[in-house]
């Protein structure tokens, strides 16, 4: 299972060299929506460890939260107000 | 019999995370990125959380799961698609070796194009 | 009708979510349902009813696998691409015609086109869809809309129409 | 009778069609899924503030997609506010019911059988009137700086 948490660190620190390098803001938002999608991956393969189902918990309210920053950071972009 | 399902689908998985996490470092233009990591670490996500399933058989985790597992094939297109559209709105051109863009052409000089 | 499939469908996710049959789970999820669907009824789509006539269900079903063969062929085109050393991509915005009408069939349709093979849903206008596509092979708008949109199309007109 | 679904789909306010079918579609979960944190406080890791925060990014969810004025006839300012009161109020009411057996916060209701739902005294009841509070303090906190921060944004323009 060790194996599988380095791969998916090293994915991690591949979304984080777009954050830190990505020429335009569009660019980092991406890389911040992959890696929302990459945590439940996370929490999926330690409630596997653990056998126990509070990862889970962890894993939906991640997916949730990711989808609001991502609807909110695609709102920014399009230079509207938050609540129009 | 079930593990080693659960094993070879979290195999596949991990391996797809890592080619569209790839993708997202290689490719040219946001455009690209944006479909070859929604693609590969969408269906990655979602082969690791049916290997959940595999593992522990039926019971609370792998029911959480399934929710999971349909949370994420709703939501991921659909904030892509937020972002393509957001980026294009906000004067992000295309790479230089693309083919055409018919978006660009259709609201050349209108109000729409911000 | 719809408001109370759409109770349904909540009760059926909270005893999902606590893998209990206890009455104590079952009353508070009860009443949790019943708020929620209060308070967030009427906004639910009413297009969703008529997956649940049979037929409809069928095609859903053969719908599902369909999808799924081409997402896993996506996923191999893509890390074609990717893992070439040449990069072969020959990247554009193409417009394509949809015949659908629904609010629900439109929806599938853009998601379906972002999870399979080389084409993502930019933005919908009208009756058009702008899609990006990886890899253009034809100029001709009549042949892109056989290409991307039409395989899904024939399906989601059986199920949402 | 009033028919929102032609309203959504006619406004020019928030996301395009696509987002706004997929919120309408998985909003009743979200709501689901804070109330499930909330109420099983006692038993699983959550409680009032992790639950409240996911109800409150419910309705910022309702905000983003479908503009201020579906949101605010879903949870108006008036109602957030009584919200955020009531949520409070409970909280001390139910730490001063407490002195009926003698002591501040005293647990006074039967504990049930161990990993029950009903097993936890008064401490679900004080989850739900943090989750009460948390939800509208939150949600009114997004809708005043969505508000000022277009104040604030028209002000440079003008200086300008």
């Amino acid at each position: 299972m060790s194996v599988f948490i380095a791969l998916l660190i090293f994915c991690t620190f591949l979304c984080l060299y777009r954050v830190g390098k990505g020429p335009t803001a569009p660019d980092r938002t991406v890389a911040i929506d992959i890696l929302g999608t990459l945590v439940v991956g996370f929490a999926a393969i330690f409630s596997i460890i653990t056998k126990k189902d509070i990862y889970m918990n962890i894993g939906i309210s991640w997916a949730l939260l990711s989808f609001i920053g991502t609807l909110a950071l695609a709102k920014y972009l399009e230079g509207r107000g938050f609540d129009e | 019999m079930s593990e080693s399902i659960g094993l070879g689908l979290l195999i596949v998985g991990i391996a797809f995370d890592v080619v569209g996490c790839i993708g997202l470092v290689r490719l040219p233009d946001i455009y690209n990125r944006l479909q070859a990591a929604t693609k590969c670490v969408t269906l990655g996500t979602c082969m690791i959380l049916l290997s959940v399933v595999f593992y522990t058989g039926i019971g609370p985790i792998s029911s959480k799961a399934v929710l999971c597992i349909w949370f994420v094939l709703l939501t991921s297109p659909t904030g892509a698609h937020a972002i393509a559209r957001a980026a294009h709105r906000s004067g992000i051109r295309l790479w230089e070796g693309s083919f055409m863009d018919k978006y660009a052409e259709d609201h050349e000089g209108t109000e729409d194009k911000v | 009708m719809k408001r109370f499939l759409h109770f349904l469908i909540l009760l059926v996710v909270w005893v999902m979510l606590t893998w209990s049959v206890h009455w104590q789970d079952l009353l508070v999820g009860f009443v949790v349902a019943l708020l929620a669907e209060i308070m967030l009824g009427d906004i639910f789509p009413t297009g969703v009813v008529k997956v649940f006539y049979p037929r409809r269900f069928f095609w859903l079903v053969v719908y599902s696998v369909d999808f799924f063969w081409y997402v896993i062929l996506a996923n191999f085109d893509v890390a074609y691409r990717v893992l070439n050393i040449y990069l072969p991509i020959r990247p554009g915005i193409v417009k394509v015609r949809t015949r659908l009408k629904t609010d629900m069939a439109r929806t599938f349709l853009a998601n379906s086109i972002t999870l399979t093979p080389g084409t993502l849903c930019v933005d919908f206008v009208g009756d058009h869809i702008y899609v990006h596509w990886i890899n253009i092979t034809s100029e001709d708008p009549e042949e892109e809309t056989e290409l991307i949109v039409r395989k899904f199309e024939k399906l989601l007109e059986r199920i949402f129409e | 009778m009033h028919d929102i679904e032609k309203e959504i789909r006619e406004s020019k306010s928030g996301m395009t069609m696509i987002v706004k079918t997929i919120v309408r579609f998985a909003m009743g979960i979200i709501i689901l899924f804070g109330a499930y944190i909330v109420l099983y406080g006692h038993l699983t890791p959550g409680g009032g503030f992790a639950g409240g925060v996911i109800l409150a990014c419910g309705y910022i969810i309702l905000t983003l997609a479908f503009g201020k004025d579906i949101a605010l006839r879903k949870l108006s300012d008036q109602g957030a506010s009584i919200m955020d009161n009531s949520g409070a109020l409970a909280f001390i009411v139910i730490g001063l019911l407490g002195y009926t057996g003698g002591y501040f916060f005293l647990n006074f209701i039967d504990h049930g059988k161990r990993f029950e739902l009903f097993s936890g005294g008064i401490i679900p009841l004080c989850n739900i009137a943090i989750a009460l509070k948390v939800t509208a303090s939150l949600f009114a906190i997004f809708i005043a700086l969505a508000i000022f921060g277009k104040f604030i944004s028209g002000l440079v323009e003008e200086e300008e």
